[in-house]
């Protein structure tokens, strides 16, 4: 995907400037409330129109002033996943998927229904009223509404936002193997830097109808360790699992991983926060915690509060935090062998 | 009460027909008026909107009036449609006329309400998803109105039963061509013990309105269960 | 086809007057069309199809008339009327002298009704319409069916109307019938258009208003016909 | 176009009154059957709302005609309010009822469909915070719903100044006394020569209407943006 | 407070049957979605009827069906929050604040306006629009609204649910401390073991129509730990704050914390979840861990996954969690002695 954009709008008390180009297919738009996120993708879909500028999609031009090009939304063929879903309520969820579908010709519809439908488990839901649907289901049925009318690209403004805790993190995996399946490029809007993390590569960092920063969304992760309290989430690959009565074991890369048994093992993508993750200088003796892994320290970085280390554990990367002060007395630098401790508890799968 | 006679059922059958295509005919043109007044910006809304609701402010003698003289061989509209052999007045296209332009401020006002409270997100929803905008039109905004719209349509309907003041002065009363109910009662209260068959036909009015509100209501309760 | 726009105070005569003539004309097909004097006026002045003009206000005629609508010479009176006070039954005899004695009097406007304006004729004569004016103690009416009406339902004492609308009353009785010196003769013109005049059987229908069967239908519906 | 007369004048000022008076005095009642229709679930809902729209669907004319048959002397309620010396009929009392009743529909639909908006919890909040349910109806549910309070009151007003029917059989057509601006019309048109007359009554008609019309619009945009 | 409630409803498909009795102040109700939470709020608060039972209150019987009882909404003093605030539009911050308190005699006004108003930090708000509020805005000024009608209990419907993870913690210091200063006795609803935690001291546990199980908060979420990957929140009361660089230094009880200085230094409540706790037999060396606290083995619990272990750290107390096997590596058991160990990043405030 290719995306340039170089935009002016401007509202009563407020205006958006915003000029970037994008190439990855996995994008973002990182900012706080009111920092015109909203604005910028209505522009991007053809909802509302540029005072000036230039908006090109891969080799289409979508809108120029100059030249009097303004493709109607229609036409722009870019999907979007509104933050309240949007289904249309006098339909079935079955009519609402195949709406976009059934505008678009023949040849050009290259995804295939019953596949998406059985990747977003929505088979059950298709003859539903949508008003019967949980708010995890709307917006599974939305993204594949939006996915089902073949968008070059889809822009997804805070989808997630309107759902409480637990179902958001139901409903992440469900995006991310849609978008991994199907390989659609598309621009994440949001304010959350967990979600950001976990869908995106590349983020643009919007504040005040600008862009701030575009950087890498692992670079803008790193930056904001120690934020909020949040941590680092580092997320883990884990495969081969075995059980071990009351605990799980499951293989990360060659570094064998302890977990609870809260769930039926199978491999996936877990979770671990920086601020879970212990720095021993050796090998600790008679602990609670399950997982003890000799590292090597790749590098340090500070942050606003803390120090980020960045550790390689039989290749694999881990990021943990700890305070300025055990940089010393832990002789943590790059090079350096320390010992990664956490609970099996501190591992959680994400999906 | 008497029965009724042969010609009240032929006023009755020319008063359901002329209110049937006096509220099918005016359906697309106060759907788009309401859309005018409702979801865009156009300058004018409000001489739009006065316009729109004379014929509910002027005595319909006065609308009709009024009417004659814009539809009738003299008026500007009548002269040029005179030019392709149609005429208005004295006929049925009259009576249905009367009715439509009498009924229209109901009909529009319901449908703007139920414009006014539609989500634009859905209209934005279907855009993206590559429909134009009468496909947008067909597919989401009529449907997601159809209350309002319902609501509006059998108000227009009633509303024609009943209209007499315009009708009579457009279409004129002439039995068996353009005598609707309201007219056929009117010639009845002239007649010496026409008391009765006035009577009689009121009730028919009536009961054909309530048929109508009441077949509108259901038809809404099912609309809104959905 | 014979378009007729017909005052609706003739609307039983008329029916009747054309079921005689189509008995005799059976090939001929008669169009009525009932409404007030003044509307179907403007609708011919509107260009409405109209072949004869029958009108219950010479002044409409004379619009007409003035306008060329009507062909001049062919308008002429084809009935007349005689005004009445209907009211309900009472044990005093009453004449115009002791109107005054009622409480409510009904009559159709005089500016814009022609009974209502014969009655005022009457009234002034007699001496008494402005005093009963003054007390606030005429009802006017918008037609002289609605003076009917009210009489009828006991709304007023008492209502001048003409004697042939009388007849529709159900319970109030002719209490008097107006002196025919005190007013205008009542007069009931019929007219051509120029459509009609070149319309045969138009014409025809224009002179079966003046054949014996049709001066017997008006006299049962209680006009006096022309001589 | 000729000026006004000192008798138009006069009709002009009854219209103001009559339309105003009626609305004022609509608005109570309409609003309880509004809340009726809307909020409550009496048996026979259905049956009050025919009633309601009765008015709409009969010609003007036949609901004067049984408005004089209910309210006249010998109608059952007139003699009842005669035993009290309150007479309805040709007087301006009839041209306020004429009206009222009716503009009464396109008042009630509007409150109703206002009220219809209405999120009940508001009502609930209001109830658990100690309001009685006059103290919520008068601090809650009628501020919630003013927009659409005050379009139905300008759609009757507007209504009211162009009744005719209804009124001219109630109330008479008496210069001065029960002579608005239709009825003064109507005079007009039916006498030859007094159409020049009549369009300068209509036209204030029109502009009256337009006027509240247009002041409806911008109380509510006001309402609106609140 | 005294409630006592023995109360039945039958809807289409459901019926509730509740019967129970409370004392403490700080009372809630915790069930999934479709437990019956609003249904029972709503016949306390006399929104609705139910089909037969009695409800009293301290010494006034708010619904007898028996004895044709049932006072009205407006004259049971039980206040509500909602979950959307559903602050009346209309009116001004201030409107809504004393609409409540304008309908009671003034003898009876027993909260002092001002004092409420500077609590919940919301004099600036005073002359607002309604509409022009934040969603964590809206929730405070209808607590207060509430709060001023003077209610002998407070309902408060999930009131938290709504609004997001960060605007949630803002909120809740809020709610404690109008609570704690003003001691209305309180209902909270909710479905979130997280918020139960904070707010209440008892709750009834509902399930399908009926209260499944009562028990202080503490048992409960005690007995869920481990749930969901959830663990414990340990609350801490933390004073004296010491300003030691990057560190800040904070008393508990008499055991010095370590915290990082992410803002300004002062007394308070933190969370230290279970999850972030980890156990030693001796006291570890070389370790980033800031916080090493040796303790005693009070007792330990058996939950699904994980044993619940609670400490006891020179008299304050303080659970953790360690899976079985751990058990007897450490040699946990009541008596026994270990060493507590956490980052300094782990304790996050509360408010
Ligand atoms: N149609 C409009 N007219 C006037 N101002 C507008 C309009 N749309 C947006 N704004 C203003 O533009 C600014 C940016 O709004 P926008 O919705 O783009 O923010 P956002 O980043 O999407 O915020 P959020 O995260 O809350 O959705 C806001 O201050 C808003 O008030
Ligand atoms: N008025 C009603 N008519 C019929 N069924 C109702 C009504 N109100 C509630 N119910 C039903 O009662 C059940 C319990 O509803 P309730 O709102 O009390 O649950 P809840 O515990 O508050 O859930 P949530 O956490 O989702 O708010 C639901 O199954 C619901 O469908
Ligand atoms: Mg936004
Ligand atoms: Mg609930």
């Amino acid at each position: 995907m290719f995306l340039h954009v170089d935009v002016e709008k401007k509202f009563e008390g407020f205006q958006c400037r915003v000029d970037f180009s994008l190439q990855s297919e996995k994008c973002g738009v990182f900012g706080p409330s009111g920092s015109g996120k909203t604005t910028l993708m209505h522009m991007l879909a053809g909802l509302l129109q540029p005072d000036r500028g230039i908006i090109k999609l891969n080799d289409m031009t979508l809108f120029d002033r100059e030249a009097g090009i303004n493709l109607p939304a229609e036409a722009r063929r870019v999907g979007v996943v509104f933050q309240h879903a949007h289904l249309f309520p006098h339909m079935s969820v079955k009519k609402n998927l195949f709406y976009g579908l059934n505008r678009i010709p023949v040849q050009q519809r290259n995804i295939d229904p019953e596949h998406l439908i059985s990747v977003l488990q929505v088979e059950n839901l298709l003859n539903r009223s949508v008003a019967k649907l949980s708010g995890g289901e709307r917006q599974r049925v939305a993204l594949g509404r939006t996915i089902l009318a073949c968008p070059h690209l889809i822009l997804l403004d805070e989808p997630l936002s309107g759902l409480d805790g637990m179902l958001k993190y139901q409903i992440i995996p469900h995006l991310r193997r849609v978008f991994a399946e199907f390989s659609i490029p598309m621009l994440f809007i949001s304010h959350s830097l967990e979600e950001m993390r976990l869908m995106t590569e590349e983020v643009l960092v919007m504040n005040n109808g600008l862009i701030e920063n575009q950087m890498s969304t692992e670079e803008l992760a790193r930056t904001k360790l120690g934020c909020g309290g949040r941590g680092y989430t580092n997320i883990l690959r884990l495969e081969s699992p075995e059980d071990l009565g009351k605990l799980l074991s499951y293989r990360w890369g060659d570094v064998p991983l302890m977990l609870v048994k809260t769930e039926k093992p199978a491999a996936g993508e877990f979770a671990l926060n920086s601020r879970d993750i212990l720095l021993f200088k050796k090998h600790p003796e008679a602990t609670s915690a399950r997982n003890m892994l000799p590292c090597i320290v790749r590098k340090t970085y500070q942050t606003d509060w803390l120090v980020g280390v960045e550790l390689d554990c039989q290749g694999n990367t881990i990021i943990t935090e700890i305070v300025p002060q055990s940089l010393d007395e832990l002789d943590v630098r790059p090079g350096s062998e320390v010992v990664a401790v956490f609970k099996a508890s501190a591992i959680q799968r994400l999906y | 009460m008497s029965p009724l006679s042969p010609e009240d059922l032929l006023a009755i059958r020319l008063s359901l027909q002329v209110a049937l295509t006096a509220t099918v005919l005016a359906l697309p043109v106060g759907f788009a008026v309401a859309y005018l007044l409702a979801l865009t910006n156009v300058r004018g809304k409000a001489v739009l909107e006065g316009i729109v609701n004379l014929p509910l402010v002027l005595p319909p003698v006065v609308t009709g009036y009024l009417l004659l003289l814009l539809l009738g061989r003299n008026g500007w509209l009548g002269h040029f449609l005179g030019l392709f052999d149609i005429r208005i007045i004295f006929t049925l296209r009259g009576a249905v006329i009367a009715s439509a332009v009498v009924g229209f401020p109901l009909l529009v006002r319901s449908i703007r309400i139920g414009l006014e409270g539609i989500d634009k997100q859905y209209i934005q929803a279907s855009r993206t998803l590559g429909a134009k905008w009468w496909d947008t039109l067909f597919t989401i905004t009529i449907p997601l109105c159809s209350r309002a719209i319902l609501a509006g349509t059998t108000l227009m309907f009633a509303r024609s039963l009943g209209e007499f003041g315009a009708t009579i002065v457009l279409a004129g009363n002439m039995p068996g061509v353009t005598q609707t109910i309201p007219l056929a009662i009117y010639q009845y209260t002239s007649t010496p013990g026409g008391d009765s068959m006035a009577l009689s036909l009121c009730l028919v009015s009536i009961v054909l309105s309530f048929a109508v509100l009441l077949i509108g209501e259901a038809a809404n309760r099912k609309l809104s269960r959905r | 086809t014979i378009n007729l726009s017909v005052a609706a105070s003739m609307t039983n005569a008329f029916n009747e007057l054309i079921a005689g003539f189509s008995t005799a004309h059976p090939d001929a097909v008669l169009q009525p069309n009932y409404a007030s004097s003044g509307s179907l006026a403007k609708q011919i002045e509107q260009g409405a199809p109209a072949d004869i003009y029958v009108s219950a206000n010479p002044k409409w005629m004379k619009y007409l008339l003035e306008k060329g609508l009507i062909v001049k010479g062919t308008d002429r009176i084809f009935a007349y009327n005689k005004l009445v006070f209907i009211g309900e039954k009472r044990s005093a005899d009453l004449s115009l002298d002791n109107l005054v004695s009622l409480e409510r009097i009904a009559l159709g406007s005089p500016q814009s009704v022609p009974a209502g304006q014969y009655a005022k004729q009457a009234m002034e004569h007699a001496g008494i319409y402005a005093k009963l004016e003054q007390e606030r103690k005429l009802i006017m009416a918008k037609d002289v069916r609605q003076a009917l009406l009210y009489a009828d339902r006991g709304e007023v004492d008492g209502a001048f109307v003409y004697r042939t609308d009388a007849r529709l009353a159900t319970t109030a009785k002719i209490l008097f019938t107006v002196p025919d010196d005190l007013y205008d003769r009542v007069q009931y013109p019929v007219g051509l258009t120029t459509t009609g005049t070149k319309n045969d059987q138009a014409q025809a229908f224009y002179d079966y208003l003046n054949s014996p069967e049709a001066i017997t239908i008006l006299t049962n519906y209680g006009f006096e016909p022309i001589h």
